[in-house]
């Protein structure tokens, strides 16, 4: 190839890996859009950041490059997944659209938004191309230092402003004043005998039942599950597993062995009751 | 190969990250959009930079990430006080704004 | 002595502000103040006409210029008063004529409790009649005009309890401001014409105006006179007017006001001249409307009904006269007083009777009332008699001469309007016998029955000191009210005789009038043959119809033409059906209209505003990702904007 | 510099009305009597500026001039021409009456009704408008005149829409609720209205360069500053429909009825005599002298609005069953005649219509605030539930029948004459005009008797029949104002010299003279 050409190209080395990542980039992209359930959109998202970070690498940013795989995909993408934990990882959202036309306006905007800026990209003049190497003769990180203390020191400071009201805002934000004393254990108790409710600790979960999984609930004398013994966490996300028709199956099978081996007959009623009790 | 592409994938990435941010409900999934999209701008600075020849794009890039870093805390602390009021990351449970 | 003219409305007016404004401690004495002011009136009219008979004929019109009333640019209308022969005459008859009626009325409302209040509006009648015949110029006659329409409405309407009292009195002014229109327009096109209104002036220059515009203004003022005097087309009101008091039937439909037209037409004499034209119709006019009053007299069976008819029939002969011009002003203005006598005294005579009879007004539950009520009777019969135009008695001459004058006017027209007031002669003797015969003769209708008759309310004063269902027990009325009828006898019989001694009425008003003897195909002589002959017929049948045979109490059906005739010639039907029903259909719809369509042109627009800020307020759906989708679309579209910037 | 007498006599009643609203809640007599006062010092002062003026004496009198917004050559110019003394003279004499007829109209409720009527802010809205209506009779400068004729809005407003008659047949809440409608309904016409005539005010600024009236119309008139034809029609309308709303003109009525229906008599007298005048004084002195050439393009299509108003308000008047919008209607068709005058450009039309303006304030005054003594007897506004009032209080049947008349311009009362004259000038001219005209004569009596009629002859109602005859306040009120009306039908002589020079020198602004009659030798 001319070197007129070389100019304006980059090794085929990179252009197979710009195929190959570019792909999967993209691939992340959407399904981070797409996933219904939000630990999977922050793991695709992450990858698609690292095959940024390669990316960077390529055009001669090594300093973004490893400060994109340290801080956006360690730091950041842990503080989402953090976060997403402690929303709920299994809560799925539904895709369904709920405000009316949305979607369609939303794609419409998109694949419009995109054409643009792919003609604006089309037809503007990026003639010139003179890869980074002068600029990184001494080193990437030095040319970077000595243009951010000289030339952006001020945004430099001021992103460091920044970066403290944001930590400041993000603990005032996340905490609660506590407004009155915490009570102890003792006055909790008391508190309990007083209300009359509760006076045992909560039972434990799938206590009756073949299991004892925290998301099985715990089954009463009757069959029936009993919410109390499932953490509120898990009710709240409504993530409770009933077992009791199979439970009540088992138990009655149970039973019916039972009679057969002591010839016992009139116990109908009992059966009867019991399933009077599950429905 | 034309680095053009590098920005042709940034165009194209920005895009799919603003429709998200548009189509999905999740505040988290929304902010994970929003990050996308910088990311996607990223990619062009850096990519310019390359093109032309200087460091000033990756500079731009590297404060970008300081931003974005800078307003993750701050969303995501946000989103969290959300959810322990209305036990929910929906962004359409917050119209308020309706008249 | 022109000052004294300011005293002949002075006077009335006084009475009327104390009346009006005395309050209830006046009312012992009220109605003597009133008969004093009137009297006073009287008075000074007199001496004024003294004064005047010391000026030889040519300088007895005294000016008295009070004080410049609406001065802007060319438009000057004072407060002038102007005293001639005619309005002379007129001062004479009215407060003359009124001061009588005021003491009759003394008796009369002598159980209203209103009485003060009757009075004083009787005085604000004869102040606003005085100032109609006395002003120098239209727009000042023209306040008369509306003040005697006023004076009637308060008097027709005066017991305002009765609702058709009431209807009565607003109709009566409604049709009278229609006529009022035709005056005011016939101002304006005075001002517009001559740029002035005073009568001097006007009726000075009135032939270098064009005859269109005469034409013109005469057929307005016509119109004016035709409201005012009860002519066809706007006599509907005459017939309910008689709702009012019987002395205001005798005052004010009867002697003066409605004869204010008669006044009009005369003292616009040169412009009438100078529009043959209008004559025409004013003639026209008098021969329709006299036919129409005494056809409508002949079927009334209320006896104020049958006696307004007779009045409009004899306006009619004036209103003949004064469209005849020259030859017949003098004679309509002699009729006129005369007229006034005798029907003031018939209506008078009315009133007794009914003062009598518990009110009753309904002739056919009259009879043989001859000797229970003599004085009544004697005058009323004289009245009749002069009406008739019984040789020798005021109503012959006058009348007489109006048929000669109408002769005179020669040409075809003159047969017809002559043959018109012949006719007419035949069919007042006709119907004034009938009321006669029913009134005084025949059997008495009135006993074993109570009389209770629709038209008689409770409230008339007599019927409240005399039980409501009593029969009736005629007597004759006091002194008081006595004393005024036979003065007006007199009159009535010695009036005419008087004027033509020598024709000394005519000399008096003819440098007023000017006059002129029409050129008469037939004699006087024959004429008056004709008119006695028209009398005897009509006499004559009515005596067969109701002296004869006794007088059903109840109204037989009658013959279409009777029956017509009761229902004022339908018109009064054509009036409610076209310009009443019409009118409220008119009127509400208008109301729809303004509501539905003007207003609801605002509040349509006002709506369509409203409900397109609501449908563009449900865009704002609080939704952060919808406005975010605008934004977006926004960031795109500015975008695509610069990209086509940067493309031209 | 002499003393600011124009100034004064606007200052005062703004001052009273803040000294008015100042008066602690716990004195609500103090305040009436209070506003009474500067009412009747306000009075006073409006005497004495009749006094000093001179009819014969030039065009603008007692004038005062201060620059105020030097940047677009806004001044603070005062002065009064015979039509505006005799304007100010009649709001000045008619305020007194309004407060002392709405003396009690703006107590508190009687207990259980919620809502709250400030009596002190009764009469200080009143005193408010007073100052308002007379500085804007006063000013000469376009930009001060255009403040305060929109400024007058907002007292108008809390007017209608706070205060209602005490008793109304739907009912407390029905009543709020309607007062508030016609609130709005007179605050957005009046403000369209308004906000066009900004814009013509603006676009005169730019013609013209500055807002003094006196310096433009000279400048029209001396040729100095010429204006496109479009340009001075564009202009002309842009006042013009400000004031047709205001002083309602067909089709622009509407707001007129509500407004008049839902507020108190007095304040239905102040909407109808002192406010609306201001519309149809701007007609003679803004649009005349400012675009004397768009006026008289305009004339034929206003003439016939006039006409239509005449005969369109007497009709719909003839057609309600509600005692203050038939007033209302009535007056209508009363500013149909007003506006008719002016526009038939000739002295006996505009002389008539001025004269009209006064004397339909007088005459309205007492007709309305009769009708609103007799509403408060009743507790009703409908017609059908009064009958024989004449009976039972016939000294109020007396005077309301002296109002009916002067409402139906009886010869002998002040309206008759001006009526007349607007007749006479427009016929003048315009003959066929003049005699439609003449119509309203014949439905005005229509309408003023059938009202007169129906609630106070025939027989006595039930409800009528313990209605109390007129008190001593009532009749004060009553009593001055039919005096006025006799006298100025019997002698208006003094109005019309006050008025007929400035008649003059607008006319010679128009370029018009009165058509010659036919035979000229008459004319002595």
């Amino acid at each position: 190839m001319s070197a007129q050409l070389a100019a304006y190209s980059t090794s085929t080395g990179e252009a197979f890996q710009f195929w190959v990542l570019g792909t999967v980039a993209v691939i992340g992209a959407l399904s981070t859009v797409f996933m219904k359930k939000s630990v999977h959109s922050a793991l695709s998202l992450a990858g698609t950041m690292i095959v940024l970070a390669i990316f960077y690498l390529a055009n001669g940013a090594y300093f973004l490059g490893i400060v994109q795989i340290v801080v956006y995909t360690g730091a950041i993408m842990m503080l989402f997944l953090f976060v997403v934990m402690l929303v709920g990882v299994t809560a799925a959202d539904s895709l369904k659209e709920t405000i009316k036309g949305q979607r369609w306006l939303a794609l419409l905007c998109g694949i419009g938004f995109g054409v643009l800026l792919f003609a604006g990209i089309g037809n503007a003049s990026l003639k010139e191309f003179n890869g980074t190497g002068q600029a990184n003769a001494h080193g990437n990180v030095e040319g970077l230092a000595a243009l951010i203390f000289t030339k952006y020191v001020f945004a430099f400071e001021i992103t460091g402003a920044l970066l403290i009201t944001a930590a400041v805002g993000a603990m005032v934000l996340t905490h609660r004043e506590r407004t009155e004393r915490a009570k102890t254990q003792r006055e909790l108790s008391e508190q309990r005998v007083r209300e009359g409710k509760h006076v045992p600790p909560l039972p434990a979960p799938g206590v009756y039942a073949r299991h004892n999984a925290v998301d099985i609930a715990g089954l009463l004398p009757d069959g029936t599950p009993s919410e109390l013994t499932v953490s509120k966490t898990l009710r709240d996300r409504g993530q409770i597993r009933d077992v009791s028709a199979q439970a009540l199956n088992d138990l009655k099978a149970l039973e019916q062995r039972a009679e057969e081996r002591l010839e016992r007959t009139e116990i109908e009623p009992a059966t009867f009751k019991r399933e009077e009790a599950s429905k | 190969m034309n680095p053009v592409n590098y920005l042709y994938l940034s165009a194209l990435l920005f895009t799919i990250g603003a429709t998200g941010v548009l189509i999905r409900r999740n505040a988290i999934v929304v902010f994970m959009c929003i990050e996308l999209m910088l990311n996607a701008c990223n990619l062009a600075f850096v990519t310019f930079s390359r093109m032309h020849g200087n460091l000033d794009g990756q500079i731009i890039a590297f404060f970008t990430m300081v931003v974005a870093a800078a307003e993750v805390v701050v969303g995501l602390a946000i989103i969290v006080s959300l959810f322990r009021t209305r036990h929910s990351a929906s962004v359409d449970d917050a119209s308020l704004m309706k008249l | 002595m022109e000052n004294l003219i300011a005293l002949l409305v002075a006077a009335p007016l006084l009475g009327a502000a104390v009346l009006l404004c005395g309050g209830r401690r006046l009312d012992a004495v009220g109605h003597w103040i009133g008969t004093l002011m009137s009297t006073a009136s009287f008075v000074f009219g007199v001496i004024l006409f003294a004064d005047l008979l010391g000026k030889n004929a040519e300088h007895r019109t005294l000016i008295q210029h009070l004080w410049t009333w609406i001065p802007v640019e060319s438009f000057q209308a004072d407060v002038t008063f102007r005293l001639d022969q005619l309005s002379m005459t007129f001062v004479l008859l009215i407060t003359g004529v009124g001061s009588l009626i005021h003491l009759y009325s003394v008796g009369y409302m002598e159980h209203d409790e209103r009485r003060r209040r009757f009075f004083g509006y009787l005085n604000l009648f004869l102040a606003a009649m005085l100032l109609l015949v006395l002003a120098d110029n239209y727009l000042l006659l023209y306040v008369g005009w509306e003040g005697v329409g006023l004076a009637s409405y308060l008097l027709i309407g005066f017991w305002q309890h009765k609702p058709s009292a009431a209807t009565a009195a607003k109709k009566a002014f409604l049709v009278n401001r229609v006529g009022d229109m035709g005056l005011s327009i016939a101002i304006m096109l005075m001002f517009a014409t001559f740029g002035t209104f005073a009568f001097g002036p006007v009726l000075g220059h009135a032939t270098d105006a064009s005859e269109g515009k005469l034409t013109a203004i005469a057929l307005m003022l016509l119109l004016a006179a035709c409201g005012k005097s009860a002519q066809v087309p706007l006599q509907s009101w005459l017939g309910d007017a008689m709702e009012g008091p019987t002395p205001v039937s005798a005052l004010i439909h009867a002697a003066t006001m409605v004869t204010a037209g008669v006044y009009l037409i005369v003292r616009s004499g040169a412009i009438f001249n100078a529009a043959p034209d209008a004559q025409l119709v004013v003639t026209v006019v008098g021969a329709v409307t006299l036919l129409f009053g005494a056809i409508v007299g002949c079927a009334k069976d209320d006896i104020k009904k049958a006696l307004a008819g007779s009045t409009m029939s004899q306006i009619g002969y004036m209103v003949l006269a004064a469209g005849l011009g020259p030859i017949g002003y003098v004679f309509a203005i002699m009729h006129l007083v005369t007229h006034g006598f005798f029907k003031a005294g018939l209506f008078l005579g009315a009133g007794s009777v009914m003062h009598g009879m518990n009110d009753e007004v309904d002739m056919r539950k009259y009879g043989g009332l001859r000797k229970y009520m003599p004085v009544t009777f004697i005058t009323f019969g004289l009245g009749y008699l002069a009406i008739i135009g019984f040789p020798g008695l005021s109503g012959f001459f006058s009348k007489d001469k109006i048929i000669e004058a109408a002769f005179a006017k020669g040409g075809t027209e003159g047969w017809i309007l002559g043959a018109c007031a012949l006719v007419g002669a035949a069919i007042t003797a006709f119907y004034m016998t009938r009321v006669m015969l029913m009134t005084f003769f025949g059997e008495e209708r009135w006993k074993n029955q109570p009389t209770r008759s629709p038209e008689a309310p409770s409230a008339e004063p007599a019927a409240e000191h005399q039980g409501e269902h009593a029969e009736p027990h005629p007597h004759e009325s006091p002194k008081v009210m006595t004393i005024p009828m036979i003065v007006l006898a007199f009159g009535s019989v010695f009036a005419g005789f008087f004027f033509n001694l020598g024709d000394r009425f005519l000399h008096w008003l003819e440098p007023v009038t000017g006059h002129s003897e029409g050129d008469s195909p037939l004699s006087a002589a024959t004429v008056t043959g004709a008119t006695m002959v028209c009398l005897v017929i009509g006499v004559g049948i009515a005596y067969a119809m109701y002296g004869r045979r006794p007088v059903p109490s109840v109204a037989p059906r009658g013959s279409l033409l009777t029956r017509a005739a009761r229902r004022d010639l339908l018109q009064d039907d054509f009036n409610h059906v076209v310009l009443v029903r019409g009118g409220e259909h008119l009127t509400r719809s208008l109301v729809y209209v303004d509501h539905t369509l003007v207003d609801g042109v605002v509040n349509g627009t006002a709506a369509s505003v409203g409900g397109l800020s609501g449908r563009m307020r449900k865009l704002q759906n609080g939704f952060a990702r919808s406005y975010a989708v605008s934004m977006f679309g926004g960031a795109a579209v500015l975008v695509a904007a610069t990209l086509l910037m940067r493309a031209v | 510099m002499s003393f600011p007498l124009l100034t004064a006599t606007a200052v005062l009643p703004a001052i009273g009305a803040v000294a008015t609203a100042a008066v602690p809640a716990a004195q609500r007599t103090a305040a009436k009597w209070l506003a009474l006062l500067v009412s009747l010092a306000t009075l006073a002062l409006a005497i004495t500026v009749l006094v000093r003026f001179d009819p014969n004496g030039g065009r603008y009198q007692l004038t005062e001039s201060h620059a105020w917004i030097a940047d677009f050559g806004v001044r603070y110019e005062l002065g009064v021409d015979g039509i505006a003394v005799a304007l100010i003279a009649l709001t000045a004499l008619l305020i007194p009456f309004i407060v002392l007829a709405g003396w009690h109209d703006a107590d508190p409720l009687e207990t259980g009704s919620r809502r709250w009527r400030p009596t002190q802010g009764f009469f200080a809205l009143i005193l408010a408008v007073e100052a308002m209506v007379i500085i804007s009779f006063e000013a000469t400068d376009v930009f001060l005149f255009y403040i305060f004729f929109e400024a007058m809005l907002i007292p108008m407003y809390f007017l209608i829409g706070g205060f209602g008659d005490r008793a109304h047949e739907h009912g407390e809440e029905a009543a709020s609720t309607q007062r508030s409608y016609a609130a709005v309904k007179f605050l957005l016409y009046n403000l369209v209205g308004g906000l066009i005539m900004l814009a013509a005010v603006i676009g005169l600024y730019v013609v013209a360069g500055n807002f003094s009236l006196q310096e433009i119309a000279q400048a029209r008139a001396n040729g100095s500053l010429h204006m496109a034809t479009s340009t001075e029609r564009w202009l002309f309308l842009g006042f013009f429909f400000a004031f047709a709303v205001k002083a309602p003109l067909w089709p622009l009525h509407t707001w007129l009825p509500n407004a008049m229906q839902e507020s108190t008599a007095p304040v239905a007298v102040l909407i109808t005599a002192v406010v609306d005048k201001v519309g149809t004084f701007a007609m003679l002195r803004f649009c005349l002298q400012l675009f004397p050439e768009a006026s008289k393009w305009a004339t034929p299509v206003i003439l016939v609005l006039a006409l239509v108003s005449i005969v369109y308000g007497a009709l719909l008047a003839v057609g309600q069953r509600d005692i203050k919008r038939l007033v209302a209607y009535a007056s209508i068709s009363h500013f149909g005649f007003i506006i008719m005058g002016i526009f038939a450009m000739t002295s006996q039309g505009q002389s008539g219509a001025t004269l009209y303006m006064v004397n339909h304030g007088i005459s309205t005054a007492a007709w309305m605030l009769l009708a609103g003594f007799l509403i408060s007897r009743r507790g009703s506004r409908l017609i059908a539930d009064y009958g024989g009032v004449q009976k039972v209080a016939p000294v109020l049947a007396g005077t309301f029948l002296i109002g009916t008349l002067a409402t139906l311009s009886l010869p002998g009362l002040a309206p008759f004459v001006s009526e007349f004259l607007v007749l006479v000038g427009t016929f003048t001219r315009y003959p066929a005009i003049g005699i439609i005209g003449t119509f309203g004569i014949v439905l005005a009596a229509l309408y003023a008797l059938v009202l007169y009629q129906r609630t106070m002859t025939g027989p006595v109602k039930p409800e009528v029949s313990a209605m109390p005859d007129l008190r001593v306040r009532e009749l004060l009120v009553v009593a001055p104002l039919i005096v006025l009306l006799i006298f100025l039908g019997v002698y208006p002589k003094p109005v019309t010299d006050i008025v007929n020079p400035a008649v003059k020198s607008t006319l010679s602004d128009v370029h018009k003279t009165d058509p010659k009659p036919e035979v000229e030798a008459v004319a002595k």
